[in-house]
Protein backbone atom coordinates (compact mmCIF):
# COMPACT_ATOMS: atom_id res chain seq x y z
CA UNK A 1 0.00 0.00 0.00
CA UNK A 2 1.19 3.18 -1.00
CA UNK A 3 -0.60 6.55 0.52
CA UNK A 4 0.89 9.98 -0.62
CA UNK A 5 0.11 13.48 0.46
CA UNK A 6 2.06 16.14 -1.17
CA UNK A 7 2.52 19.51 -3.00
CA UNK A 8 4.56 18.33 -5.65
CA UNK A 9 3.77 17.11 -8.86
CA UNK A 10 3.70 13.08 -9.33
CA UNK A 11 4.71 10.92 -12.41
CA UNK A 12 1.98 7.98 -12.85
CA UNK A 13 4.16 6.22 -14.92
CA UNK A 14 7.03 6.02 -12.19
CA UNK A 15 4.43 5.35 -9.41
CA UNK A 16 2.96 2.10 -11.51
CA UNK A 17 6.42 0.83 -12.43
CA UNK A 18 6.68 -1.87 -9.76
CA UNK A 19 2.80 -1.51 -8.44
CA UNK A 20 0.96 -4.76 -8.19
CA UNK A 21 4.05 -7.19 -9.08
CA UNK A 22 2.76 -10.48 -7.46
CA UNK A 23 -0.38 -12.56 -8.33
CA UNK A 24 -2.36 -10.05 -10.07
CA UNK A 25 -4.59 -10.13 -13.15
CA UNK A 26 -6.05 -7.05 -13.81
CA UNK A 27 -4.84 -3.44 -13.08
CA UNK A 28 -7.03 0.07 -12.73
CA UNK A 29 -5.72 3.58 -12.35
CA UNK A 30 -7.91 6.58 -12.14
CA UNK A 31 -6.39 9.80 -12.93
CA UNK A 32 -8.10 13.20 -11.72
CA UNK A 33 -7.09 16.38 -13.71
CA UNK A 34 -7.91 19.81 -13.14
CA UNK A 35 -10.43 20.99 -15.45
CA UNK A 36 -11.33 24.51 -16.36
CA UNK A 37 -14.52 25.88 -15.36
CA UNK A 38 -17.43 26.53 -17.65
CA UNK A 39 -16.95 30.15 -18.04
CA UNK A 40 -13.50 29.39 -19.44
CA UNK A 41 -11.56 31.46 -16.40
CA UNK A 42 -10.05 29.41 -14.05
CA UNK A 43 -6.60 30.71 -13.08
CA UNK A 44 -6.08 28.12 -9.91
CA UNK A 45 -7.41 25.27 -8.23
CA UNK A 46 -6.17 26.05 -4.48
CA UNK A 47 -6.60 22.91 -2.63
CA UNK A 48 -6.45 22.76 1.24
CA UNK A 49 -6.18 20.04 3.17
CA UNK A 50 -5.80 18.95 6.85
CA UNK A 51 -2.58 17.20 7.58
CA UNK A 52 -2.37 14.15 9.37
CA UNK A 53 -6.21 13.51 9.47
CA UNK A 54 -6.03 13.49 5.82
CA UNK A 55 -3.57 10.83 5.67
CA UNK A 56 -5.08 8.43 8.30
CA UNK A 57 -8.20 8.80 6.22
CA UNK A 58 -7.12 8.02 2.86
CA UNK A 59 -5.18 5.03 4.74
CA UNK A 60 -8.63 4.03 6.35
CA UNK A 61 -10.31 4.09 3.39
CA UNK A 62 -7.65 1.93 1.27
CA UNK A 63 -7.27 -0.64 3.98
CA UNK A 64 -11.25 -1.24 3.64
CA UNK A 65 -10.89 -1.38 -0.27
CA UNK A 66 -8.37 -3.79 0.22
CA UNK A 67 -9.93 -5.65 2.31
CA UNK A 68 -12.89 -5.93 0.95
CA UNK A 69 -11.74 -6.96 -2.37
CA UNK A 70 -8.76 -8.58 -1.68
CA UNK A 71 -6.50 -6.51 -3.51
CA UNK A 72 -2.67 -7.47 -4.18
CA UNK A 73 -1.88 -3.66 -3.79
CA UNK A 74 -3.66 -0.01 -3.82
CA UNK A 75 -1.78 3.06 -4.08
CA UNK A 76 -3.97 6.85 -3.00
CA UNK A 77 -1.96 9.60 -4.31
CA UNK A 78 -3.71 13.51 -3.51
CA UNK A 79 -2.00 17.26 -4.33
CA UNK A 80 -2.55 19.99 -2.51
CA UNK A 81 -1.73 23.79 -3.19
CA UNK A 82 -2.16 25.54 -6.20
CA UNK A 83 -2.63 23.67 -9.70
CA UNK A 84 -3.08 24.67 -13.14
CA UNK A 85 -5.61 24.01 -15.54
CA UNK A 86 -4.65 20.21 -16.96
CA UNK A 87 -2.24 19.31 -13.86
CA UNK A 88 -3.06 16.11 -11.81
CA UNK A 89 -4.97 16.38 -9.39
CA UNK A 90 -4.84 12.63 -7.72
CA UNK A 91 -4.58 8.91 -8.89
CA UNK A 92 -5.81 6.22 -7.17
CA UNK A 93 -4.88 2.64 -8.10
CA UNK A 94 -5.58 -0.78 -7.53
CA UNK A 95 -4.45 -4.06 -8.36
CA UNK A 96 -6.14 -7.79 -8.14
CA UNK A 97 -6.53 -10.95 -9.64
CA UNK A 98 -9.89 -10.42 -11.72
CA UNK A 99 -11.04 -7.00 -13.22
CA UNK A 100 -14.39 -6.78 -11.67
CA UNK A 101 -12.21 -6.25 -8.08
CA UNK A 102 -9.75 -3.61 -9.82
CA UNK A 103 -12.95 -1.40 -11.07
CA UNK A 104 -15.14 -1.63 -8.29
CA UNK A 105 -12.16 -1.21 -5.50
CA UNK A 106 -11.13 1.94 -7.84
CA UNK A 107 -14.29 3.07 -7.69
CA UNK A 108 -15.05 2.99 -4.14
CA UNK A 109 -11.51 4.73 -3.28
CA UNK A 110 -12.56 7.26 -5.73
CA UNK A 111 -16.26 7.80 -4.27
CA UNK A 112 -14.91 7.91 -0.12
CA UNK A 113 -11.70 10.20 -1.11
CA UNK A 114 -14.08 12.79 -2.34
CA UNK A 115 -16.43 13.44 0.25
CA UNK A 116 -14.69 11.51 3.30
CA UNK A 117 -10.94 12.94 3.19
CA UNK A 118 -10.62 16.24 4.43
CA UNK A 119 -9.62 18.01 1.32
CA UNK A 120 -11.18 21.16 -0.13
CA UNK A 121 -11.26 22.83 -3.10
CA UNK A 122 -11.16 26.76 -4.21
CA UNK A 123 -11.65 28.22 -7.46
CA UNK A 124 -9.55 31.46 -8.20
CA UNK A 125 -10.40 33.15 -11.56
CA UNK A 126 -10.31 36.36 -12.93
CA UNK A 127 -13.30 37.73 -11.28
CA UNK A 128 -12.74 35.82 -7.60
CA UNK A 129 -12.33 33.35 -5.38
CA UNK A 130 -14.93 30.70 -4.50
CA UNK A 131 -14.88 27.31 -2.83
CA UNK A 132 -16.35 24.30 -4.38
CA UNK A 133 -19.46 22.98 -3.05
CA UNK A 134 -19.59 19.39 -2.15
CA UNK A 135 -22.12 17.96 -4.80
CA UNK A 136 -25.65 15.72 -3.47
CA UNK A 137 -24.14 13.20 -6.47
CA UNK A 138 -20.77 12.56 -4.80
CA UNK A 139 -22.22 11.87 -1.17
CA UNK A 140 -25.37 9.85 -2.94
CA UNK A 141 -22.53 7.67 -4.22
CA UNK A 142 -21.65 6.19 -1.35
CA UNK A 143 -25.12 4.92 -0.74
CA UNK A 144 -23.69 1.89 -3.09
CA UNK A 145 -21.01 0.64 -0.86
CA UNK B 1 -8.07 21.93 23.66
CA UNK B 2 -6.87 22.74 19.91
CA UNK B 3 -9.35 24.22 17.66
CA UNK B 4 -9.10 24.04 14.09
CA UNK B 5 -10.61 25.45 11.30
CA UNK B 6 -10.70 25.04 7.46
CA UNK B 7 -11.44 26.32 3.90
CA UNK B 8 -14.30 28.84 3.89
CA UNK B 9 -14.71 28.25 7.98
CA UNK B 10 -11.02 29.31 8.43
CA UNK B 11 -11.79 32.54 6.36
CA UNK B 12 -14.79 33.48 7.88
CA UNK B 13 -13.44 33.31 11.41
CA UNK B 14 -10.05 34.41 10.05
CA UNK B 15 -7.41 32.54 11.84
CA UNK B 16 -6.67 28.49 11.45
CA UNK B 17 -6.45 27.25 14.61
CA UNK B 18 -6.29 28.41 18.37
CA UNK B 19 -6.24 27.21 21.60
CA UNK B 20 -9.78 27.15 23.68
CA UNK B 21 -10.28 26.94 27.64
CA UNK B 22 -13.34 25.31 27.58
CA UNK B 23 -15.94 22.94 29.96
CA UNK B 24 -18.42 22.02 26.85
CA UNK B 25 -19.39 18.47 27.26
CA UNK B 26 -20.35 17.86 23.42
CA UNK B 27 -19.27 19.69 20.00
CA UNK B 28 -22.77 21.47 20.21
CA UNK B 29 -21.84 22.92 23.70
CA UNK B 30 -18.66 24.01 22.26
CA UNK B 31 -20.18 25.96 18.92
CA UNK B 32 -22.51 27.67 21.18
CA UNK B 33 -19.70 28.95 23.24
CA UNK B 34 -18.13 30.24 20.03
CA UNK B 35 -20.89 31.57 18.93
CA UNK B 36 -21.83 33.59 21.20
CA UNK B 37 -17.70 35.35 21.31
CA UNK B 38 -17.96 37.07 18.17
CA UNK B 39 -20.17 38.23 14.83
CA UNK B 40 -17.60 36.30 13.09
CA UNK B 41 -17.96 32.75 14.97
CA UNK B 42 -22.20 33.32 15.11
CA UNK B 43 -21.72 34.26 11.03
CA UNK B 44 -19.16 30.44 10.87
CA UNK B 45 -21.30 28.45 12.88
CA UNK B 46 -25.16 29.88 11.48
CA UNK B 47 -25.81 26.65 9.56
CA UNK B 48 -24.77 23.51 11.18
CA UNK B 49 -25.97 21.64 8.46
CA UNK B 50 -23.10 23.06 6.05
CA UNK B 51 -20.46 22.05 8.44
CA UNK B 52 -18.48 18.79 9.15
CA UNK B 53 -16.55 18.28 12.60
CA UNK B 54 -13.62 15.85 13.88
CA UNK B 55 -12.60 15.00 16.80
CA UNK B 56 -9.39 14.37 17.35
CA UNK B 57 -8.53 14.20 13.36
CA UNK B 58 -11.74 11.64 13.22
CA UNK B 59 -15.45 13.08 11.69
CA UNK B 60 -17.45 13.13 14.62
CA UNK B 61 -21.53 14.31 14.57
CA UNK B 62 -22.26 17.66 16.93
CA UNK B 63 -23.61 15.78 20.07
CA UNK B 64 -20.57 13.84 20.06
CA UNK B 65 -18.92 14.14 23.69
CA UNK B 66 -15.70 15.79 24.07
CA UNK B 67 -14.05 13.86 26.92
CA UNK B 68 -10.40 13.47 26.60
CA UNK B 69 -10.43 15.14 23.00
CA UNK B 70 -6.74 16.95 22.17
CA UNK B 71 -8.21 18.00 19.09
CA UNK B 72 -11.26 19.42 17.25
CA UNK B 73 -11.62 21.11 13.77
CA UNK B 74 -14.75 22.57 12.13
CA UNK B 75 -15.04 22.26 8.24
CA UNK B 76 -17.36 21.98 5.16
CA UNK B 77 -18.25 19.42 3.60
CA UNK B 78 -15.31 17.77 1.52
CA UNK B 79 -14.14 18.07 -1.55
CA UNK B 80 -11.20 16.01 -2.76
CA UNK B 81 -10.71 14.04 -6.10
CA UNK C 1 -8.72 7.44 -30.89
CA UNK C 2 -6.24 4.60 -30.74
CA UNK C 3 -6.96 1.05 -31.60
CA UNK C 4 -3.56 -1.54 -31.44
CA UNK C 5 -3.41 -4.95 -32.11
CA UNK C 6 0.46 -5.69 -31.83
CA UNK C 7 2.56 -8.58 -31.07
CA UNK C 8 5.34 -6.49 -29.28
CA UNK C 9 4.86 -5.24 -25.66
CA UNK C 10 3.61 -1.82 -24.98
CA UNK C 11 4.30 0.84 -22.24
CA UNK C 12 1.47 1.93 -20.54
CA UNK C 13 3.43 5.07 -19.96
CA UNK C 14 4.53 5.71 -23.01
CA UNK C 15 0.78 5.52 -24.10
CA UNK C 16 -0.62 7.60 -21.91
CA UNK C 17 2.18 10.55 -22.42
CA UNK C 18 -0.56 12.57 -24.60
CA UNK C 19 -3.59 10.77 -23.64
CA UNK C 20 -6.78 13.08 -22.71
CA UNK C 21 -5.35 16.55 -22.99
CA UNK C 22 -8.49 19.15 -23.69
CA UNK C 23 -11.34 19.05 -21.25
CA UNK C 24 -10.42 15.98 -19.30
CA UNK C 25 -11.34 15.65 -15.92
CA UNK C 26 -11.09 12.08 -15.25
CA UNK C 27 -8.40 9.28 -17.07
CA UNK C 28 -9.22 5.86 -16.06
CA UNK C 29 -7.19 3.14 -17.28
CA UNK C 30 -6.98 -0.88 -17.08
CA UNK C 31 -4.27 -2.99 -17.28
CA UNK C 32 -4.81 -6.96 -18.05
CA UNK C 33 -1.77 -8.89 -16.80
CA UNK C 34 -1.13 -12.52 -17.33
CA UNK C 35 -2.11 -14.33 -14.52
CA UNK C 36 0.02 -18.36 -12.93
CA UNK C 37 -3.21 -21.02 -13.38
CA UNK C 38 -4.23 -22.41 -10.22
CA UNK C 39 -1.94 -25.58 -10.47
CA UNK C 40 1.03 -22.80 -10.83
CA UNK C 41 2.62 -24.24 -14.06
CA UNK C 42 1.67 -21.83 -16.81
CA UNK C 43 4.49 -21.70 -19.02
CA UNK C 44 2.82 -19.47 -22.08
CA UNK C 45 -0.44 -18.16 -22.55
CA UNK C 46 -0.88 -17.90 -26.79
CA UNK C 47 -2.66 -15.82 -27.90
CA UNK C 48 -5.04 -16.13 -31.62
CA UNK C 49 -6.72 -13.53 -33.20
CA UNK C 50 -8.56 -12.65 -36.50
CA UNK C 51 -6.73 -10.49 -38.63
CA UNK C 52 -8.60 -7.38 -39.92
CA UNK C 53 -11.78 -8.45 -37.80
CA UNK C 54 -10.02 -7.81 -34.46
CA UNK C 55 -9.09 -4.11 -35.10
CA UNK C 56 -12.47 -3.75 -36.33
CA UNK C 57 -14.04 -5.18 -33.65
CA UNK C 58 -12.07 -2.77 -31.08
CA UNK C 59 -12.97 0.10 -33.50
CA UNK C 60 -16.56 -0.13 -33.12
CA UNK C 61 -16.80 -1.13 -29.27
CA UNK C 62 -14.12 2.38 -28.68
CA UNK C 63 -16.64 4.22 -30.86
CA UNK C 64 -19.66 3.53 -29.74
CA UNK C 65 -17.95 3.95 -25.89
CA UNK C 66 -17.07 7.48 -27.05
CA UNK C 67 -20.50 7.85 -28.37
CA UNK C 68 -22.37 6.63 -25.26
CA UNK C 69 -20.08 8.80 -22.98
CA UNK C 70 -18.91 11.45 -24.49
CA UNK C 71 -15.54 10.81 -24.34
CA UNK C 72 -12.62 12.95 -24.57
CA UNK C 73 -10.17 10.28 -25.96
CA UNK C 74 -10.29 6.44 -25.94
CA UNK C 75 -7.45 3.81 -26.12
CA UNK C 76 -7.64 -0.07 -26.75
CA UNK C 77 -4.08 -1.88 -27.24
CA UNK C 78 -4.10 -5.49 -27.66
CA UNK C 79 -1.45 -8.19 -27.98
CA UNK C 80 -0.85 -11.46 -29.56
CA UNK C 81 1.33 -14.23 -29.68
CA UNK C 82 2.72 -16.12 -26.60
CA UNK C 83 3.36 -14.49 -23.09
CA UNK C 84 4.79 -15.13 -20.04
CA UNK C 85 3.14 -14.94 -16.83
CA UNK C 86 3.20 -11.04 -16.02
CA UNK C 87 3.13 -10.00 -19.24
CA UNK C 88 0.40 -7.11 -19.82
CA UNK C 89 -1.70 -8.68 -22.31
CA UNK C 90 -3.87 -5.66 -23.36
CA UNK C 91 -4.63 -2.04 -22.15
CA UNK C 92 -8.01 0.26 -22.10
CA UNK C 93 -7.85 3.85 -21.57
CA UNK C 94 -10.48 6.50 -21.28
CA UNK C 95 -10.48 10.42 -20.77
CA UNK C 96 -13.86 11.98 -19.81
CA UNK C 97 -15.19 15.23 -17.95
CA UNK C 98 -15.93 13.61 -14.96
CA UNK C 99 -15.30 10.13 -12.83
CA UNK C 100 -18.24 8.31 -13.50
CA UNK C 101 -18.56 8.40 -17.42
CA UNK C 102 -15.00 7.68 -17.47
CA UNK C 103 -15.22 4.13 -15.24
CA UNK C 104 -18.45 3.18 -17.16
CA UNK C 105 -16.98 3.83 -20.35
CA UNK C 106 -13.72 1.31 -19.12
CA UNK C 107 -15.83 -1.21 -18.09
CA UNK C 108 -17.85 -1.71 -20.97
CA UNK C 109 -14.36 -1.60 -23.27
CA UNK C 110 -13.31 -4.05 -21.05
CA UNK C 111 -16.66 -6.48 -20.80
CA UNK C 112 -16.88 -6.00 -25.36
CA UNK C 113 -13.76 -6.77 -25.62
CA UNK C 114 -13.60 -9.79 -23.18
CA UNK C 115 -16.82 -11.62 -25.40
CA UNK C 116 -17.40 -9.42 -28.72
CA UNK C 117 -13.57 -8.90 -29.64
CA UNK C 118 -11.84 -12.35 -31.80
CA UNK C 119 -9.62 -13.11 -29.44
CA UNK C 120 -8.57 -16.54 -27.97
CA UNK C 121 -6.10 -17.65 -25.57
CA UNK C 122 -4.33 -20.90 -25.04
CA UNK C 123 -2.66 -22.22 -21.75
CA UNK C 124 0.16 -23.89 -21.93
CA UNK C 125 1.66 -25.91 -19.05
CA UNK C 126 3.92 -28.39 -18.32
CA UNK C 127 1.44 -30.91 -18.45
CA UNK C 128 -0.12 -30.23 -22.17
CA UNK C 129 -2.36 -27.04 -23.61
CA UNK C 130 -5.85 -26.12 -23.29
CA UNK C 131 -8.31 -23.46 -24.93
CA UNK C 132 -9.57 -21.15 -22.45
CA UNK C 133 -13.23 -21.81 -22.07
CA UNK C 134 -15.33 -18.84 -22.26
CA UNK C 135 -16.83 -17.83 -19.09
CA UNK C 136 -21.05 -17.38 -18.69
CA UNK C 137 -20.30 -14.76 -16.42
CA UNK C 138 -18.31 -12.78 -19.69
CA UNK C 139 -21.45 -12.92 -21.55
CA UNK C 140 -24.17 -11.90 -18.54
CA UNK C 141 -22.07 -8.72 -18.03
CA UNK C 142 -22.83 -7.36 -21.43
CA UNK C 143 -26.39 -7.61 -19.96
CA UNK C 144 -26.10 -3.98 -18.47
CA UNK C 145 -25.24 -2.19 -21.25
CA UNK D 1 -15.83 -18.01 -50.52
CA UNK D 2 -12.70 -18.52 -47.90
CA UNK D 3 -13.73 -20.15 -44.85
CA UNK D 4 -11.66 -19.13 -41.85
CA UNK D 5 -11.20 -21.28 -39.01
CA UNK D 6 -9.62 -20.08 -35.52
CA UNK D 7 -8.55 -21.52 -31.98
CA UNK D 8 -9.71 -25.27 -31.22
CA UNK D 9 -12.04 -24.82 -34.60
CA UNK D 10 -8.50 -24.68 -36.68
CA UNK D 11 -6.95 -27.44 -34.93
CA UNK D 12 -9.55 -29.68 -35.36
CA UNK D 13 -9.96 -29.17 -38.56
CA UNK D 14 -6.17 -29.33 -39.45
CA UNK D 15 -5.98 -25.63 -41.77
CA UNK D 16 -6.25 -22.29 -40.93
CA UNK D 17 -8.30 -21.45 -43.82
CA UNK D 18 -9.55 -22.87 -47.15
CA UNK D 19 -11.46 -21.60 -50.52
CA UNK D 20 -14.95 -23.51 -51.00
CA UNK D 21 -16.91 -23.34 -53.88
CA UNK D 22 -20.35 -23.80 -52.66
CA UNK D 23 -23.98 -22.70 -53.10
CA UNK D 24 -24.77 -22.74 -49.62
CA UNK D 25 -27.58 -20.27 -49.26
CA UNK D 26 -27.49 -19.88 -45.03
CA UNK D 27 -24.46 -20.59 -42.92
CA UNK D 28 -26.46 -23.78 -41.52
CA UNK D 29 -26.53 -25.08 -45.36
CA UNK D 30 -22.99 -24.91 -45.84
CA UNK D 31 -21.91 -26.40 -42.11
CA UNK D 32 -24.19 -28.92 -43.36
CA UNK D 33 -21.80 -28.85 -46.28
CA UNK D 34 -19.04 -28.57 -44.37
CA UNK D 35 -19.88 -31.66 -41.99
CA UNK D 36 -20.75 -33.83 -44.83
CA UNK D 37 -16.95 -33.88 -45.87
CA UNK D 38 -15.27 -36.18 -43.50
CA UNK D 39 -15.00 -36.72 -40.27
CA UNK D 40 -12.72 -33.85 -38.73
CA UNK D 41 -15.15 -31.57 -39.61
CA UNK D 42 -18.16 -33.27 -38.37
CA UNK D 43 -16.28 -33.09 -35.34
CA UNK D 44 -15.56 -29.41 -35.30
CA UNK D 45 -19.09 -28.71 -36.25
CA UNK D 46 -20.62 -31.59 -33.67
CA UNK D 47 -21.80 -28.59 -31.70
CA UNK D 48 -23.12 -25.41 -32.84
CA UNK D 49 -23.99 -24.00 -29.69
CA UNK D 50 -20.43 -23.89 -28.98
CA UNK D 51 -19.64 -22.05 -32.23
CA UNK D 52 -19.50 -18.35 -33.59
CA UNK D 53 -19.47 -17.29 -36.86
CA UNK D 54 -18.75 -14.17 -38.53
CA UNK D 55 -19.53 -13.03 -42.54
CA UNK D 56 -17.17 -10.84 -44.13
CA UNK D 57 -15.49 -9.93 -40.33
CA UNK D 58 -18.97 -9.52 -38.57
CA UNK D 59 -20.52 -11.44 -36.41
CA UNK D 60 -23.79 -13.26 -37.65
CA UNK D 61 -26.34 -16.01 -37.32
CA UNK D 62 -26.22 -19.34 -38.52
CA UNK D 63 -29.51 -19.03 -40.38
CA UNK D 64 -27.60 -15.85 -41.91
CA UNK D 65 -28.01 -15.51 -45.32
CA UNK D 66 -24.69 -16.25 -47.47
CA UNK D 67 -25.20 -14.13 -50.60
CA UNK D 68 -22.66 -11.83 -51.92
CA UNK D 69 -20.26 -12.83 -48.67
CA UNK D 70 -16.49 -13.57 -49.49
CA UNK D 71 -14.94 -14.24 -46.12
CA UNK D 72 -17.00 -16.65 -43.58
CA UNK D 73 -14.90 -17.64 -40.54
CA UNK D 74 -15.70 -20.32 -37.85
CA UNK D 75 -14.69 -19.85 -34.04
CA UNK D 76 -15.29 -20.60 -30.32
CA UNK D 77 -17.12 -18.09 -28.08
CA UNK D 78 -14.05 -14.96 -27.90
CA UNK D 79 -11.51 -14.93 -24.54
CA UNK D 80 -9.97 -11.57 -24.96
CA UNK D 81 -8.75 -8.97 -22.44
Amino acid sequence: MRIAVQQEPFDPAAELRDFGAGDTGAIVTFVGVVRDNEVGDLETMEIEHYPGMTEAALAGIAEEAERRWSLGDVMVIHRYGGLKTGERIMMVATAARHRKAAFEAAEYLMDYLKSRAPFWKKEITRSGAEWVAAKADDEAALDRW
Amino acid sequence: MDVLYFAWVRERIGLPRETVETSAVTVNDLVDELRAREERYAAAFADLGALRVAIDQELADFDARLAGAREVAFFPPMTGG
